[in-house]
């Protein structure tokens, strides 16, 4: 019974969301009884990322086969570390944006479909992260970029539409690549169970066939990870809609295809390293320096945010350019900081828009007087992000730098701490801006509103999950073993995918 | 012990603003009771291990082999001692000064936080924790200097010295992991026992450089000082603490305490004598120009530590014990003088040196703290200032090229004989002259710190051997790896030598200078165009281009244009999958020309007409129904080709998609051809490249055309374990029925999707909670 | 919520009779095509698809109003009432100790049907949200 | 037959593409549904052709008889892409119109505004 405990447990993350998703449909136009649905499935979807964490940690890989037809003939689910890891992390960043919704989302778009919408995200990021059968991914990346498709378009304000069409269009050139990639895969292959490909994978395919469908799932993922020079979507997109929206969309959505990424480029698309890798480690150069570029060019606050998950994906994606256990558990390890780091910037900018009403820079200012808990708030992260030791993102960049000196790539160590003392500039930028200069006039720039005085609970239910993130980020930072330990653990399964195929196909 | 005592002052600092609140003008004396009694439990220490070296450590991430252990020997307990001694002074002086200040909580915050770090520094053996805690100072001074953070020149002071420090924080990262790998180790006390490994490794050239501009940045040498002179928009506390007494001279802990290791490597004489000796020169130089106390000192201090950083690169036993007997000395006497322009400051809101005068008798006790800090400085006997210098003078005197060095050391030396004498002297005597406000002596708070500082000065100078075998020898041990013998004998008096008759040159000629420096800076001061050719304005240059460049590639990428997004990703698309294709599969053909027969040649035809019609007509409704036409084409190759289900799917889902279009489109405007031809040629262009990829992409699967065992298995096991006759239909809803879970979410949010856009309009109804 | 007061889009005597008895009769083929889909072409899906074009036709002949009341459920609860049953469908063999989505078959066949098992009601929850969707946009659109 | 479909396929590809570069937001919709027609197309050629033969299964089926028919599987993921297509489809179709509305114009040129810099800082 323990073992079918288990399989229950591996559907969990996709099967919660999914019922509350359907569960909030029934109760259309009832927001207080949604926002009840979503804040206990996100609650027990937290639980079951605890526990499913906790099981693989202790047991190893886990997977069941969905029907009970077995690997490589029906779709398996499967959980390693690193899919345990992010499904924890998925489900943290879903219960923390869920209670900032509350508060922040407007009555009518409540009303129209966020908290399902919420939950099909969910859903699909969660599918994304356990599936171990590579269509089955495809069908979940659709059932998260819908849902973000809606999501960001809800509310159907002008920048909201104009941004939604070009985020709408490169994503589904990403899919149609995808898709496109998985059709040839499987004729070439035979099979689309990701442990049966990797298997088969040297005895079946030739190596520059493997190496040109490896360019496909490459461009494919690398849209969804927003890496250069295919990020165009994500900062045409990301300030326009709600913040918590944003949040979400930060900590989560390019979150995936890094993962995918790292998932198809550890286990599948191995037979040449210098080649695949080599690439996508000059790619990572290049989005970290244009990345942090960017966002040095912005005078708005989530722009700024939003050009910095460019730079940092960058990072990411140098750990597994360089392909060795330390520099992916630096990548897994970046992967924990960045998303709780950048989810909670974000929640943080909604705060000081709702105090200012704007999130232009310039405007916006004197908060560090008025509310210096916000402040703090914003800099445990901000400096989080710019690798301020001994913060969370520090260990992460220094993982990350021993290991390309180590390999040599002096180049790409040099671009990262380049983009680093950058990442810092706009960092205090923002400080500056918002937080230590005296608000201007308002004459100069327009009479926004301005409210100083929130109610309390509005406050509480703002800084709840704020403080509780910049908690995560302060204790990832000066407890960095533990979590490294883990990061350090996914990296070796990662690097070792022959684990991986004989959890599901067996040991045959 | 040393953990507690590193971390404690981070401890004291989360309940600092709420002793603050509680405690008002109390909150000072408590807080610094704790440096006070760190202070006295290092000197106990000092006093009963002298020149013994102890590793403490304990594990703090020993995967990544780091660890918070921490190095006890002479030269870290001498900065201990100076850190938590001054912190102590600073913390009781704070709160006479920024008395009333709303944010003075905050300020202990910050400066508690500091002086964790600073420990942290000093009393690191991890190189890496110590680069933790050297970024921490770096940080921690951020706040510090912008803490009148209104001011728009604070805000840029801040922001100027962080990214300065913070980027040679970088290099110093990079040249720390060099380090460690060079010597295999990230243990200070085994990198110490290494230094042949070290110097012995190809990467020694890079990792000094890198160590080097960590180092320099943080010590403000040349050309990384002007951040220094702008920091000054601090507190006066900050100034004394921070930018004189401790932090800055991290760069020269640093350079001290890897004397051992680097300091017998090629280019370190070049690099840090050079870079010092000039630092030395110009700050004393640029000193002389200034009319602000703060910025006066603040050039002077810039000017030491080229000083001493300047002795570290010529090395050898003499010029290291002058460099840590000047270490002491400058923090005592430069502590001290900081803290009296911040009572000057504080009491008639000027700082002009010109302007001053006449101040003792309103502020006699500051005036004596002024008058011996002066006096040290300018290096008079008996104060200890004079032996310091004494010592520099004998450490250039072994030296081949003496008498150049000779030279330099005193024109800067005799450059800070003018100051002292303008700070420590002209500004209190002489007629008072008129001020902003009516000056009035500090409270105890504020003349306990200078005067204690200055008085110390004299102590020393009188009885050297106060010093001498407990502190000055044991730090000069573990610079030079020497046995802890005694050291030079310090004293005031050495006889008639060489070194005094320098003294006496540096004295008479800088009160020739003194006397005549009102009329001198009037003349210098012509030069001051000059000074935006100067370092400072490199920053401005090289920030500024930055962010142009950042602009520029942000205006070309980021161009907002979805045509060109896409056009880049096809492009990407064609180098990516294309030139891979191209490089790496050799044999690419297309099979099976003959085998075609003429109803499916029809469909094809038709599907080809209609593509055409397609990308040329200029009528939507045209566009829509060759579209649609595409659509059921392709559903009669899915009936030829035996798939029924995928046909009719096909055709009901076209069909669908039709009425939506023209539900939905029959109000938008004709076609129009927005683009120019070339345009539309360069993008045909592309186009067409993709299609030959597609192409190129599927002839891959051609070559093998295996039986999947996987469609075997269904083929199987459909009818006799799902039930089923379909194999589609089984597959959906069986085999892999989350597909189709996962299909129906979409179609489902596809709906909600749909309806949200045409039912919810926030920008035409009222503003919600978050419309912007 | 409450639709606008929206007139039939073609008014039209023949299509309004013949769409009386058209709608019935599409609503039981797409019944059939459903439940016939897992040996012969056919499904939840295209049965879903017919059902819909059965209401999407009343709603032409008479109003969308009228084909709303036509409706047992308001189409978004049809929506969630197909998810529900496809979920369940899978949640079943759960409750009955075996991976999710396991087919459970009853081994006594029913009339008309043959021995029903899980996979049978999960496409009966596709068929109830293909159907909710297509009313759901047609709806929607119709009454802009 | 399978070159044939293979060039069709490539055209649709190309032509899908030349339709989205074309700056109205009308052609770029009708481009990304021939990209969709293109996909499923792919999968289909790249999974192998038999004519006839649709996957049913007979239960006194002999063996040879069964590795006659068309392979299920692309069919059964294409069937899957073109439902998720037309979900997607269809709200792309309505976003476009409300962009239309907002902005009163189909050109994408006009429609910058969240890419757009600010002054230089």
């Amino acid at each position: 019974m323990a073992a079918t405990g288990v399989h229950v447990l591996l559907l969990c993350p996709v099967l919660i969301p999914l019922l509350g998703a359907i569960f909030s449909i029934f109760g259309w136009n009832r927001r207080r009884y949604q926002r009840t649905v979503l804040v206990v499935g996100m609650a027990l979807l937290l639980a079951a990322a605890v526990a499913l964490l906790r099981v693989v940690s202790a047991e190893g890989i886990q997977s069941v086969q969905v029907g009970n037809w077995p690997a490589p003939f029906g779709i398996t689910f499967v959980a390693d570390l690193f899919s345990a890891i992010m499904v924890l992390l998925g489900a943290m960043m879903g219960l923390a944006v869920a209670v900032y919704s509350f508060i922040s989302i407007d009555v009518r778009r409540e009303s129209f479909g966020y908290y399902p919408l919420f939950n099909t995200l969910m859903m699909g990021v969660s599918g994304a992260f356990l599936t171990g059968d590579l269509f089955n991914m495809y069908v979940w990346f659709e059932v998260m970029l819908i849902s973000s498709f809606v999501l960001l378009a809800l509310g159907g304000e002008r920048a909201q539409l104009e941004g939604s069409i070009k985020y709408v269009t490169l994503n589904l050139l990403s899919s149609a690549v995808f898709l496109a990639g998985v059709g040839i895969l499987y004729s070439v292959v035979g099979s689309l169970n990701m442990a049966d490909i990797a298997r088969l994978m040297s005895a079946r395919v030739t190596e520059g066939i493997a190496l040109t469908i490896a360019m496909m799932f490459l461009i494919a993922f690398g849209i969804k990870a927003a890496i250069f020079p295919m990020f165009f979507w994500l900062p045409a997109s990301y300030h326009t809609p709600p913040v918590a929206v944003s949040a979400i969309f930060a900590g989560l959505l390019t979150k995936v295809g890094v993962y995918s990424l790292i998932r198809v480029f550890t286990l599948i698309f191995v037979q040449n390293p210098g080649y695949t890798h080599g690439a996508i480690a000059i790619l990572a150069g290049f989005t970290m320096i244009c990345g942090v570029l960017g966002a040095a060019a912005q005078m708005e606050f989530r722009r700024v945010l939003s050009f910095h998950i460019i730079s940092q994906i960058g990072y990411m994606i140098l750990g597994l350019g360089f392909f060795t256990p330390l520099a992916l558990a630096g990548s897994v390890f970046y992967l924990i900081h960045h998303i709780i780091v950048k989810t909670n910037l974000f929640l943080v900018s909604g705060v000081v828009h709702r105090l200012q009403g704007t999130y232009q820079l310039k405007p916006l200012g004197g908060l560090y007087k008025r509310h210096p808990l916000l402040g703090l708030l914003f800099l445990i992260p901000a400096m989080s992000l710019a690798g301020v030791p001994p913060l969370s993102g520090f260990w992460a960049k220094f993982i990350l730098i021993r290991e390309g000196l180590e390999l040599r790539h002096y180049l790409l160590v040099a671009a990262a701490l380049v983009t680093s003392i950058l990442t810092l500039y706009s960092m205090s930028k923002i400080w500056v801006e918002v937080f230590w200069k005296d608000k201007p006039e308002s004459r100069v720039f327009g009479g926004a509103p301005i409210a100083h005085r929130l109610p309390r609970i509005v406050w509480v239910l703002y800084l709840a999950p704020i403080v509780a993130l910049a908690l995560c980020t302060v204790i990832i930072g000066l407890a960095a073993e533990p979590v490294f330990a883990l990061s350090l653990r996914a990296a070796e399964q990662l690097m070792d995918p022959q684990a991986y195929i004989e959890a599901i196909l067996g040991g045959g | 012990m040393t953990l507690l005592a590193v971390l404690s002052p981070f401890a004291l600092a989360i309940v600092a603003p709420w002793l603050q609140r509680r405690l008002d003008r109390a909150a000072g004396w408590l807080l610094a009771a704790l440096p006070a009694v760190l202070f006295i439990g290092f000197l106990n220490f000092a006093l009963r291990h002298p020149a013994e070296s102890h590793v403490f450590s304990w594990p703090w991430i020993p995967s990544l082999q780091i660890q918070l252990s921490f190095l006890l020997d002479g030269l870290s307990l001498l900065f201990a001692l100076m850190i938590t001694g001054i912190g102590a002074l600073v913390l009781i002086y704070s709160g006479g000064y920024l008395a009333g200040h709303p944010h003075l909580g905050r300020f202990y915050v910050y400066l508690l936080m500091f002086m964790g770090s600073m420990l942290g520094v000093v009393l690191s053996n991890n190189v890496l924790s110590l680069f933790v805690f050297w970024e921490l100072t770096s940080f921690s001074s951020y706040l510090l200097i912008g803490f009148y953070h209104d001011r728009q020149a604070s805000r840029a002071a801040a922001l100027q010295a962080l990214l300065v420090t913070g980027a040679g924080g970088l290099a110093l990262l990079a040249g720390v992991i060099l380090l460690a790998f060079a010597g295999g180790s990230w243990e200070l006390s085994e990198l110490l026992a290494r230094g042949d490994l070290v110097r012995g490794h190809p990467l020694l050239h890079a990792t000094l450089v890198l160590i080097l501009l960590g180092a320099f940045t943080k010590s403000a040498q040349f050309p990384f000082h002007f951040w220094l002179p702008a920091a000054m928009e601090a507190p006066a506390p900050v100034s004394t603490y921070l930018h004189s007494a401790t932090m800055v001279k991290a760069g020269v802990y640093l350079l001290a305490r890897l004397h051992p290791i680097l300091g017998a490597a090629p280019r370190w004489q070049l690099y840090v004598g050079g870079c010092g000796a000039l630092t030395m020169l110009v700050g004393a130089g640029l000193a002389l120009l200034q009319v602000d106390i703060k910025r006066q000192l603040a050039y002077t201090t810039v000017s030491v530590l080229g000083a001493l950083t300047f002795l570290l690169g010529l090395g050898g036993e003499t010029a290291v014990t002058g460099a840590i007997l000047y270490v002491l000395v400058h923090s005592l006497y430069k502590g001290a003088l900081f803290l009296v322009g911040g009572n000057v400051d504080h009491a008639v809101d000027s700082r002009d040196v010109t302007r001053l005068r006449g101040l003792r008798r309103a502020m006699p006790i500051t005036f004596v703290a002024a008058l011996l800090a002066g006096l040290s400085m300018a290096g008079l006997p008996p104060f200890v200032g004079f032996i310091s210098k004494e010592l520099i003078y004998e450490a250039l005197h072994a030296h081949d090229l003496s008498l150049l060095l000779a030279a330099v050391a005193v024109a800067a030396n005799g450059c800070m004989f003018v100051v002292a004498l303008l700070i420590g002297v002209r500004i209190f005597v002489g007629p008072p002259a008129a001020t902003p406000r009516e000056p009035h002596e500090a409270p105890p708070s504020m003349w306990l710190g200078p005067l204690a500082l200055a008085s110390l000065g004299l102590i020393f100078g009188l009885v050297p051997g106060l010093i001498e075998g407990r502190l000055i020898a044991p730090a000069v041990a573990a610079v030079g790896q020497l046995p802890a013998t005694p050291a030079p004998h310090l004293a005031l008096w050495h006889g008639f030598t060489p070194m005094l008759l320098l003294s006496a040159v540096t004295i008479a000629a800088g009160l020739l200078v003194f006397l005549g420096w009102d009329f001198l800076r009037a003349r210098l001061n012509r030069l001051a165009p000059l000074g935006r050719l100067g370092p400072a304005r490199w920053y401005e240059w090289v920030l500024q281009g930055v962010l142009g460049f950042a602009h520029l590639q942000t205006r070309i990428l980021q161009s907002g244009s979805l045509p060109v997004y896409i056009a880049t990703l096809i492009v990407v698309i064609i180098l990516l999958v294309g030139g891979t294709l191209l490089e790496q599969v050799q044999i690419v053909r297309l099979a099976n020309w003959n085998d075609i027969r003429f109803h499916e040649l029809c469909i094809i035809l038709t599907m080809m007409m209609a593509i055409l019609t397609l990308v040329t007509t200029n009528s939507r409704l045209t566009a829509i129904a060759a579209l649609g036409v595409v659509g059921y084409c392709v559903s009669l190759i899915f009936v030829l080709f035996g798939a029924p289900d995928l046909a009719i799917t096909q055709f009901c889902i076209e069909t669908l998609s039709v009425v939506l279009f023209v539900l939905v489109l029959y109000k938008l405007p004709r076609f129009q051809v927005f683009s120019r031809w070339p345009t539309r040629l360069a993008e045909a262009a592309i186009a067409v490249a993709f299609g030959l990829v597609v192409i190129g992409l599927m002839t891959l699967g051609m070559e093998s055309d295996l039986g999947s065992p996987i469609s075997e298995f269904y083929a199987a096991n459909s009818y006799l374990q799902a039930h089923g006759r379909n194999i589609v239909n089984v597959i959906l809803v069986d085999f892999r029925g989350v597909d189709t879970m996962g299909e129906i979410t979409v179609l489902a949010i596809g709906a909600l999707g749909v309806l949200a856009l045409l039912k919810l309009r926030l920008d035409r109804d009222r503003p919600g909670k978050e419309s912007s | 919520m409450n639709p606008p007061p929206a007139r039939s889009m073609m008014p039209s005597l023949i299509l309004n009779t013949a769409t009386r008895y058209l709608m019935p009769l599409l609503v039981t083929f797409s019944i059939f095509v459903l439940l016939r889909g897992h040996n012969l072409p056919g499904g939840g899906f295209i049965g879903g698809l017919i059902a819909a074009a059965a209401f999407v036709l009343y709603a032409i002949a008479h109003h969308v109003a009228a084909a709303r009341r036509a409706l047992p459920l308001d189409p978004l609860q049809l929506i969630a009432l197909g998810l529900l049953t496809a979920v369940s469908s899978g949640i079943l063999s759960i409750v009955a100790g075996e991976p999710f989505m396991t087919g459970l078959w009853s081994h006594d066949p029913w009339p008309v049907l043959g021995a029903p098992g899980t996979p049978l009601l999960f496409d009966i929850g596709v068929y109830l949200v293909v159907l909710g969707v297509a009313l759901t946009i047609v709806f929607a659109l119709a009454e802009e | 037959m399978q070159a044939v479909l293979i060039l069709t396929v490539g055209i649709l590809y190309a032509a899908g593409i030349y339709m989205m570069m074309r700056r109205s937001i009308v052609k770029l919709i009708i481009g990304l549904g021939l990209l969709g027609h293109a996909a499923n197309l792919l999968i289909f050629t790249a999974g192998g052709l038999r004519r006839g033969a649709p996957a049913f299964i007979d239960p006194d089926q002999s063996a040879a008889a069964l590795a006659q028919i068309a392979d299920p599987i692309p069919q059964a993921l294409i069937l899957t892409a073109i439902v998720i297509g037309f979900g997607v489809q269809a709200f792309s179709i309505v976003l476009i119109r409300r962009v239309y509305q907002v902005n009163g114009n189909d050109d994408l040129k006009h429609m910058r505004s969240t890419d757009e810099l600010g002054s230089n800082p």
